[in-house]
């Protein structure tokens, strides 16, 4: 394992960086995500305008992959659909499981790219994909709630 | 004389990420000597048969291996009879044996049970179980600054209303020795029974449970030398004999009829279902290994590396250590961060150097929550670690920060 | 070509008391091909650690090969899931974990539990328990003068009561293949649920748990060549969903708080304590030399044995054989007995002649007492027996009457 | 182990002879003795007069070692006092255990010694001193219930 494309300045800065760890005011959706083994843990909000994500923010603890990645979500997601949002998840997962590897087809996660040696390490992509599933989550749940209305 | 003993260990002999495997996670299992693989090897090759239930030669081989690993057991803790020794899987099991025959069975409404706010998960959620079930309640033991249980503490918590007391001996996050031999005997003295994780004190120091006066003791065979699959809970023979058996099956019956069962004497009554003799045989051989070695020697050898420790990593900017500095009160675990880094990536970043230690909560959530930390990092010592061991530590830890940006690289 | 597979197996190339050693004790324990030995010492020599627990190397190789081999499993068996196969200690842990967990939860007043009388005790004293405890009611099948489980019987003892079946598809005194198919369909045509106890089939034939469709299944490791401290027990997803855990401690938890628990997901949250890998990395190799081999050609082989030794046996005056004679309904197990002399003078006997074959109650008193005899003499075949074993067994045993004073010495 | 040695003329005629097999009228004494691991079951029955065995027998199942065993004990106290049999049992016991090898002390227990070689065959000890344990349990016993009179 290379630690520095681990730990690239991407990765670093986005964890040192805190401009999306904030609460956001007004939000529309709170939705917790924790990884137990870890002990990693975030609370993702966002504020919503129809289905396009106005703005989004974090808060919680977690070692810098998964402050990172949460963060990187969080910059790519905003002004996006919930739609495209799900692609995103979908690209991203799917570059972390290995199953897409199209540069073409990554290139779209932009910063996330970053990401993209975790898969090596299998202890710590769970704190790669806590942000992901997290909003996966979300999605799911609106998804469900709108079709009970 | 350092690199006689690594010898024994070929696990250590390792590269790991390019550097030379320096392992410091033997509070979570230890590494094994080349004589305990041998002695399983040995079992499979030639003695392997199922014991107690053959009338012949290989069975009574096996069943003589797993009795006179039995007989080891009794004599490295001081316990009086055979029979007062049990092998379980696990420390975890053992506990869950106890929680299950004794705390179901003896612990009534109101009752107290008191635990150390440092507990194992292990020592810690049976002991929810068996409240919950029989609405008790489940008092804790709270550590002063340094991390040790305080006498007060002690007089206060353990009354007359207490039943069951539960204590580590060792912490496995801070390494703190409890006064165990004092909470026992202020349990003995409300009338409540003193059960003691030995699973971070066995495999470091001499205890002799007839000295102590323990009611139980348990401890993992992984954790002091031997293989995977094997534990012990020793237990007084009173005690053993009024509870009821734990698992149900072959070799710990007396007579079974279609609606009724009667069962074996002790310790079979506890051993349900065809044990891990070759686990048994590889437990002889470490006690074996630790005996020879001497137990004194093991406990001087980590102290001198964990002063040394506490020294090295107290150099360094940016190390929080946790827990009392004391030495005499400390065995060979220490727990630390790096500030602004978060324990697992430290563990990342010491894993690139070759260095294994553990970060996370070490299935110690309360006392995580108690010391306002989320997680830290450990390295714990064993025989055969040394000075250099905790020099390549050092070194990885003052670069730890660099890696995550904060100074420069 | 028999010769080729003995030299796997280096323990069986041994002698006792003068005489090579036949070992026909293999429903008890199997002895271990070299590659299962290779595959422990190999673990212990370069992957050793506590799994799911560190972020550095070793542990994630631990980690891997203790996952792997849940794949594998669940791969040998047919399983759907991983997160269905759930490691214990041997069968007998893994049907007290059903009793507890399952039995002691969702059996009530009056409910019926329905088993075989040709149960070993680990399947029948954990339902005894939960009868007991719950106020249901214990059934038994009984069987027909073949020693086999009749469609009358299940239609009948199976009924709208009935909430848990629970029998052994291969009788370990008997070797009879019972109709599980039959009985699984039956018991969920009412409701219930059904656990088949598959120590004695799963290492012998092919055994799909979806085609079967069966709510449990257990079975040992070391009955199926790899080492003793590892078992198996396969569940359904929903079913081990709505469980609660049964050893509660480390590594089987989401989080914990000084008074409250929430547990981990399927399958960590049955798996509390440190688990075996050495024994996990054991058994994925003695499944791999099972696959090369092939399951068909173990079944053939015994098959083919158990022909042999039935047409020998009844050769020899005064033996009595038990159980069917239709080798189409039984697996490698043979009971026997010789007239006027008890299976533990026999066992002794044929020691003396290097034959290693258990006599006793083989943990099934109740059947025992049905079939109307104290003890029998049982010898089982695995894919390294012989003709030749068998024919060395036949010689010895035309000679233990002798011995005891009955004919001419 | 030398098979003629543990099954010699004296324990295979014991066993098949079964002279001692059968039910004691008017026993004063009934004790059962038992061995769940080999499934042994016997049953002692005494006679006495005061302190004197004056007849006894069993009645139950089990190997021959335990059979011959159960029967040459039987020889051997009929006739004794109960603390002449409390003592041969010590002495057998001790026999078993190696911890009486002198050949001279040996001597009182006459065709019992034939069961000497049984301390090698560790799987077959409890068999040979089951009738002896049973008869010592009963002994215990009235030396209990005569303390309690
Ligand atoms: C049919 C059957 N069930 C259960 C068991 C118990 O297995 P174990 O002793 O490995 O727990 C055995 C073997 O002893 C068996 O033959
Ligand atoms: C203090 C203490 N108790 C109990 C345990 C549980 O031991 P095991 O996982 O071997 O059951 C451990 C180790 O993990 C421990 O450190």
């Amino acid at each position: 394992m290379d630690l520095s494309s681990l730990y690239s300045e991407i990765i670093t800065e986005h964890n040192m960086s805190n401009h999306n760890k904030r609460h956001i005011e007004g939000a529309d959706v709170l939705e917790k995500g924790h990884n137990p083994s870890c002990g990693d843990e975030i609370e993702l909000e966002l504020k919503l305008q129809g289905d396009l994500i106005e703005d989004a923010g974090y808060t919680g603890v977690g070692c810098a992959i998964s402050q990172a990645s949460t963060s990187i979500m969080i910059d790519l997601i905003r002004g996006k659909t919930l739609e495209e949002a799900k692609q995103l998840i979908e690209i991203f997962l799917g570059m972390i499981k290995r199953e897409i590897t199209d540069e073409q087809e990554l290139e779209i996660l932009e910063d996330a790219l970053a990401l993209r040696n975790i898969a090596n390490m299998p202890s710590r992509v769970k704190c790669a994909v806590l942000a992901w599933h997290t909003l996966e989550e979300t999605i799911k749940k609106r998804a469900l709630e709108d079709k009970n209305d | 004389m350092d690199k006689k003993i690594r010898n024994d260990f070929p696990t250590l002999d390792q590269m790991v990420n390019g550097c030379r495997l320096v392992y410091l996670d033997s509070a979570a299992t230890t590494q094994k000597p080349l004589s305990v693989m041998k002695e399983i090897e040995d079992y499979y090759r030639s003695s392997n048969a199922n014991p107690h239930r053959g009338a012949y030669s290989l069975s009574m081989q096996a069943t003589q291996i797993y009795e006179n690993t039995r007989t080891i057991i009794k004599e490295f803790i001081g316990a009086g009879k055979e029979k007062e020794i049990v092998f379980t899987k696990n420390t975890t099991e053992a506990l869950n044996l106890i929680a299950y025959s004794y705390g179901m069975n003896f612990i009534n409404k109101g009752d107290e049970i008191v635990i150390s706010i440092a507990e194992h998960h292990s020592n810690l959620v049976p002991w929810q179980q068996v409240a919950k079930a029989k609405g008790a309640v489940l008092k804790y033991l709270y550590l002063d600054e340094e991390g040790l249980i305080a006498k007060e503490e002690i007089e206060n918590k353990i009354t007359a209303k207490t039943k069951l007391v539960s204590v580590t001996q060792v912490s496995n996050v801070l390494g703190t020795i409890n006064p165990v031999k004092e909470i026992i005997e202020k349990a003995h003295s409300v009338g409540a029974i003193a059960i003691i994780d030995a699973a971070q004190s066995i495999p470091h120091q001499r205890v002799n449970v007839s000295e102590l006066d323990a009611d139980f003791i348990v401890f993992s065979g992984h954790k002091m030398l031997a293989p995977m699959g094997i534990g012990v809970l020793y237990g007084k023979e009173a005690l053993l004999e009024k509870m009821p058996p734990f698992l149900f099956g072959g070799d710990m019956i007396e007579y079974v009829t279609e609606q009724d069962t009667t069962y074996a004497e002790l310790p079979y009554k506890f051993e349900g279902g065809t044990q891990n003799v070759g686990g048994a045989a590889g437990l002889s051989a470490a006690v074996k290994y630790l005996q020879e070695f001497g137990m004194d020697k093991v406990q001087a050898i980590e102290k001198d590396l964990v002063c040394y420790a506490i020294d090295k990593l107290s150099e360094i900017p940016h190390i929080i250590l946790y827990g009392t500095k004391d030495v005499e009160k400390k065995a060979g675990v220490l727990s630390f961060n790096v500030e602004d880094v978060h324990p697992h990536d430290v563990a990342t970043i010491l894993d690139s150097y070759g260095v294994a230690i553990r970060a996370g909560h070490h299935c110690a959530e309360p006392l995580m929550r108690y010391m306002k930390v989320n997680a830290t990092c450990r390295a714990s010592f064993y025989l055969y670690n040394t000075k250099e061991d905790i020099d390549i530590l050092a070194e990885a830890l003052a670069d730890t920060r660099r890696w995550l940006g904060y100074g420069s690289k």
